[in-house]
């Protein structure tokens, strides 16, 4: 019963984030497309609750259904096209054969990979080891991060300012 | 204690006047008429001059005078508590005054107001449109005449707006 | 590099909650600035000054309760005062000081409907608003009290006015004046020391001295642009010469000082019907005129001082019943003038703030 | 059945449901089941006092407001005028759910809907006794900053839906507040979890009881940064920029109208008890009172804190003007959030000394509490001078002149 759950919730939001994906390609609206991706953000989130990981569903939520969309609706809001229609243009062919390409790969990895299978992990606190870890293994990653951050931050500024 | 504002005989504003030679028309008791293209000059003239200082303009307002319009502008000065008034006429088939808008910019929404309700144009003013009524507006209800005009035309809408989109098409011509 | 953004256009009004009516501005915007602003008006016109040139000179009073409706009182005032001067009426002294009282408690009324307003424009949550519109409820009292009627008056009449005060008028009236005071230093700790209001008013909207005068911009407008011009000391009319007052005048000319000139107004009106009562003499209250009087022939160009400004009548007579023109010099309309300027470079927020600093009331707006 | 045997249980509703929950196992049922029914349980619970709260809200925020405003509130409908929400649902029912005819349909008729899903979700997490929690998630607090920042997107759907230009206007506002805020907001609470050493709701207010103290005594700069800034994340005077009545009308939802209005107006009000619900677990002990909840149910402990908070959003509403977009915006990113910054830097320097030299909490915690109440007091007056109009040119009060006074202008040179 306890796995019965954990299945129907992972197939549930699987076909969530693939629906949503889906859709996010097929709409022709941008904005409608942007919402489309928030629901497969959230979806996503939603598996990796299934997988234990509270910390990150929660930051997944909060980071890319938060602010990265905000970001794009802001990008799409800028755009200077009265209609804001997903029109097709002369990429149309070349991203059909690309995005088929990348689905063959993965769908090839994913059925050849010997995968394994990890234990039910528990609903402890992840974010304490994730924070141990990011600031003692991790934490040269870390600060680069962050510099890049800034980096990319007083680049934005600096394309702000006028003259 | 403050003493009332003095009222300048027409007399007293001729005399001023004299610097914008051919301006004044004629003077009565308590204005002058002036010269309807030396308007601007002297309406400048009074705005400028130190011994008048016109830079308050009271208001204008337009009169049918059956044969004539008449522009009535009432100045006055805050510092020396003076007022005075100029009027200037215009022609009653075709009557046009040049806008003093440039000189007081209180003139301007008093100028469109005269333009839509009497019909008086008023050239050089920079943005001369109806204000009260809308473009289409069959006439000028100010006007003695109005209630009869001539050719037929009765005052008020000719029919239901929708009926009639010329009527309306002023209203979304952008300005 | 610039991001390049579409103007938008929008129109603020007719239906707006801070229109103060049916006025419209129609402004182009870049983001939240205005680039244009045109303002359109006329959803209120009802063309009385047409209609008054078939009305005889006393039918033509209750016009001018409805252009300014939030100040009838002046309406009435400044038109009898007019044609008092033009047919050469004596009004009894009684009635000069009635007037008198009437039109300072009329300008409390407006300019605490003003400031109220102004405060909600700015984004209070109404609470200032109730708090003026509980004063001008006073008024308005004394006024039903007075006359039968709250808003539309009709009280004054050529040579005077149209009822003696009752008795029990004067006693109210001095519970009032003693009470505003308080309730105005009340108003001052919430509004004048408040940060917010502080930031959303200083420095917005500022118009010069010179442009003000300019632009004829009268009344609080002129006094809140630094320039000291009252009509009331200027060109003292009816009994207004026997009082002493101050005129209050701003430093900067931007919403805050109009602001507060109208705050310090009304304090000076307060003392003004102090000494009011004080003077009132007894007597008749109203000149006996004709019903359908003649005034002679000839032209007047009057004015008051109007809550709103500058309140002019230019009257012309042709010795009949009928005026033959009656033009109203109407602050509100001539306040505008220099809107455009004033509210072009603003945001949309600083102009709702500007346009409610002017205090204009689309009723004489549009007339 | 010994659910309803003594009312002490009540004090706590964790107790029943743990009843009913052995109950069940013992009449068999698996683990999954009792879960979901269980779940189901704190649902209902949570959608009821939702329910209520925003209809008594309304009632509440009303009857306040007109007191603050001299005047009666609503007060014709029931007795004082309580059934004054329901005679406005039904108003709003009846009323024909407009639609403009450019209107984006689906995402117009879905965001009044949606919207609620954040702000239900917010109390799932909420600790409102002992063990009545339905969630304790150990990322409590940062899944309601996700909740606080997806309704971010929901408002914006509303508003670009309704192809309007105002809505867009204050659709536009609500983004670029909403993103300007959850900075000093997230920072703020960073000092709040540092100081409690873990981010689950239930922690935090089990931290409090075991040290005797509310965390408002440790984190006053947290308090203050946490209240003003989910003023403006709540769209609520004195930053209720998003809907500015008196600028963009009602902003995001004025093409609303009927119910889906009502909606909005509701989840305003039951957002604004969730802030309240987590401003009183965060900085006031949620239902712990220092024992008082001996003596009076927690949870009713606790909806009195959520009802305190909740008046002070009332009395900012009923009393302050509203910023002007830039000056929020300034007023998040120059005070705000640097004084989030100094906080959070000052809690780890506690918290670092704290556990490094091994002191004892009965020590070092009162010293906390004085050094941050002194540090906030400074910083505020700090900023206050540094960011008030110290420039002041001209005097508040204008002169007052005795005569007319008009100068002439200086003669021209030319």
């Amino acid at each position: 019963m306890d796995d019965l759950g954990v299945v129907i919730a992972f197939w549930a939001l699987a076909a969530m984030t693939i629906g949503a994906a889906a859709m996010l390609i097929l709409v022709r609206n941008l904005m409608h497309a942007i919402l489309f991706l928030i629901l497969s953000f959230v979806g996503v989130a939603g598996l990796y609750i299934t997988l234990s990981a509270d910390f990150v569903a929660v930051a997944q939520v909060l980071i890319y259904a938060g602010a990265i969309s905000v970001l794009m609706i802001f990008a799409v809001m800028l755009t200077p096209l009265s209609e804001r229609d997903n029109s097709g243009n002369f990429l149309q062919l070349p991203a059909l054969v690309l995005s088929g390409l990348v689905i063959a790969g993965v769908t090839f990895v994913a059925l050849e990979t010997e995968w394994r299978e990890a234990g039910r992990g528990s609903f402890d606190t992840t974010a304490a080891e994730i924070g141990e870890a990011l600031l003692s293994p991790f934490v040269l990653p870390f600060e680069i991060a962050s510099v890049l951050l800034v980096a990319a931050m007083i680049g934005a500024i600096v394309i702000v300012r006028d003259d | 204690m403050a003493t009332a504002t003095r009222l300048l005989s027409g007399e007293d504003v001729a005399k001023r006047l004299e610097a914008v030679p051919g301006a004044v028309v004629e003077t009565a008791e308590d204005w002058v008429t002036l010269a309807p293209e030396k308007l601007v000059e002297a309406a400048r003239f009074l705005h400028d001059d130190r011994d008048t200082d016109g830079r308050f303009l009271n208001g204008v307002s337009g009169v049918d005078r059956y044969d004539y319009f008449e522009v009535v502008y009432h100045i006055s000065s805050l510092a020396h508590n003076h007022t005075l008034v100029l009027k200037v006429r215009a022609d009653h088939d075709e009557p046009e005054v040049s806008s003093v808008s440039g000189v007081w910019r209180g003139a301007h929404l008093q100028e469109r107001e005269i333009f839509d309700l009497l019909g008086v144009r008023f050239s050089g003013h920079p943005n001369l449109k109806r204000m009260f009524l809308w473009e289409g507006f069959p006439g000028h209800p100010l006007r003695k005449d109005f209630m009869g005009l001539p050719g037929g035309v009765s005052p008020g809408l000719k029919r239901f707006p929708k009926e009639d989109p010329e009527q309306w098409a002023g209203e979304f011509r952008g300005n | 590099m610039a991001i390049k953004t579409e103007p938008l256009v929008v129109n603020i009004g007719p239906q707006h909650p801070s229109t103060h009516g049916v006025f419209r501005m129609r402004v182009t915007l870049d983001g939240e600035l205005i680039t244009d602003a045109e303002m359109v008006i006329g959803y209120l016109h009802r063309s009385m000054e047409k209609l008054a040139e078939e009305r005889t000179w006393t039918q033509n009073i209750p016009f001018t309760d409805r252009m300014d409706y939030l100040a009838a009182m002046t309406g009435n005032f400044a038109y009898c005062i007019t044609v008092e001067k033009l047919a050469g009426i004596e009004v009894p002294e009684r009635a000069e000081y009635l007037r008198v009282i009437f039109a300072e408690l009329q300008r409390i009324a407006s300019h605490a409907m003003a400031n109220g307003t102004f405060v909600n424009d700015c984004g209070a949550w109404q609470t200032p608003l109730f708090y003026m519109f509980r004063e001008r409820e006073k008024i308005l009292d004394l006024f039903e009290m007075t006359c039968g009627a709250r808003l539309t008056l009709n009280y004054m009449r050529i040579g005077g006015v149209a009822f003696d005060i009752p008795d029990e008028f004067l006693p109210q009236l001095q519970l009032l004046v003693d009470e505003l005071p308080d309730r105005f230093d009340e108003y001052d700790q919430l509004l004048v020391d408040n940060e917010i209001l502080l930031m959303r008013s200083r420095d917005i909207g500022i118009i010069s001295a010179e442009d003000a005068m300019n632009a004829s911009l009268s009344g609080p407008m002129l006094r809140g642009s630094g320039v000291a011009w009252d009509v009331r000391k200027g060109d003292p009319y009816g009994v207004y010469d026997r009082f002493d007052f101050e005129i209050p005048v701003g430093h900067t000319g931007d919403c805050f000082d109009r602001f507060m000139v109208r705050m310090a107004e009304v304090r000076q009106s307060l003392s003004i019907i102090k000494q009011a009562m004080e003077q009132l003499p007894p007597g008749n209250h109203c000149a006996e005129v004709p019903l359908n009087f003649r005034p002679p022939e000839g032209e007047i160009y009057c004015r008051i001082e109007s809550p709103k400004g500058e309140l002019g009548y230019y009257l012309i007579s042709d010795g009949s019943p009928f005026p033959f023109r009656f033009h109203v010099r109407s602050p509100s309309l001539i306040n505008l003038s220099a809107l455009k300027e004033m509210v072009v470079g603003q945001t949309v927020a600083d102009a709702i703030v500007t346009l409610g600093s002017i205090d204009i009331n689309v009723g004489e707006v549009d007339r | 059945m010994s659910l309803l045997a003594n009312w002490y249980d009540f004090r706590d509703l964790g107790n029943p449901v743990a009843r009913l929950i052995e109950a069940l196992q013992d009449a068999g049922l698996s683990g999954g089941w009792i879960y979901a029914i269980s779940g189901l349980l704190g649902a209902i619970g949570i959608l009821s006092f939702v329910g209520v709260a925003a209809v008594i809200n309304i009632w509440i925020e009303r009857r306040l407001i007109g007191r603050i405003q001299v005047r009666r509130g609503p007060n014709r409908v029931g007795p004082f005028g309580l059934l004054q929400p329901v005679a406005d649902a039904i108003k709003l029912i009846q009323k024909e759910a407009l639609q403009p005819d450019n209107a984006d349909g689906i995402m117009f008729t879905l965001a009044p809907i949606v919207i609620f899903i954040p702000a239900i979700l917010a109390f799932s997490v909420l600790p409102w006794g002992e063990h009545m929690v339905l969630a304790d998630l150990n990322v409590g607090v940062l899944f309601l900053l996700a909740l606080s920042s997806t309704t971010t997107i929901i408002i914006f759907m509303a508003g670009y839906a309704s192809n309007n230009k105002y809505a867009i206007l204050g659709s536009m506002r609500v983004i670029a507040m909403l993103i300007s805020y959850e900075l000093p907001v997230v920072l703020a609470l960073l000092g709040v979890v540092l100081f409690a050493g873990t981010m689950s709701l239930t922690g935090i207010v089990s931290f409090q009881e075991t040290y005797w103290s509310w965390l408002i005594f440790f984190q006053p700069l947290a308090f203050l940064i946490f209240l003003l800034g989910s003023t403006a994340e709540l769209n609520r005077t004195p930053a209720d920029i998003a809907e500015a009545e008196s600028e963009i009308v009602a902003g995001f939802h004025i093409e609303y109208s009927g119910m889906k209005f009502g909606l909005f107006y509701a989840v305003e009000l039951v957002n604004t008890v969730a802030v309240s619900a987590i401003i009183a677990s965060l900085f006031f002990g949620g239902w712990w009172t220092y024992g008082l909840e001996e003596f009076i149910p927690g949870w009713i402990l606790f909806i009195g804190k959520i009802y305190s908070i909740y008046f002070i959003f009332i009395w900012f509403r009923g009393t302050l003007p509203r910023f002007r977009v830039d000056q929020l915006m300034a007023f998040a990113w120059k005070v705000l959030l640097p004084l989030a910054l100094i906080n959070a830097m000052m809690v780890a320097l506690e918290i670092f000394i704290w556990t490094e030299y091994e002191i004892s909490a009965g020590i070092v915690l009162p010293i906390f509490a004085v050094v941050n109440f002194a540090l906030a007091g400074v910083l505020i007056v700090g900023f206050g001078r540094v960011m008030s109009r110290t420039m002041e040119r001209f005097p508040k009060l204008p002169r007052l002149v005795k005569d007319i006074d008009v100068p002439l202008p200086e003669p021209s040179t030319a």
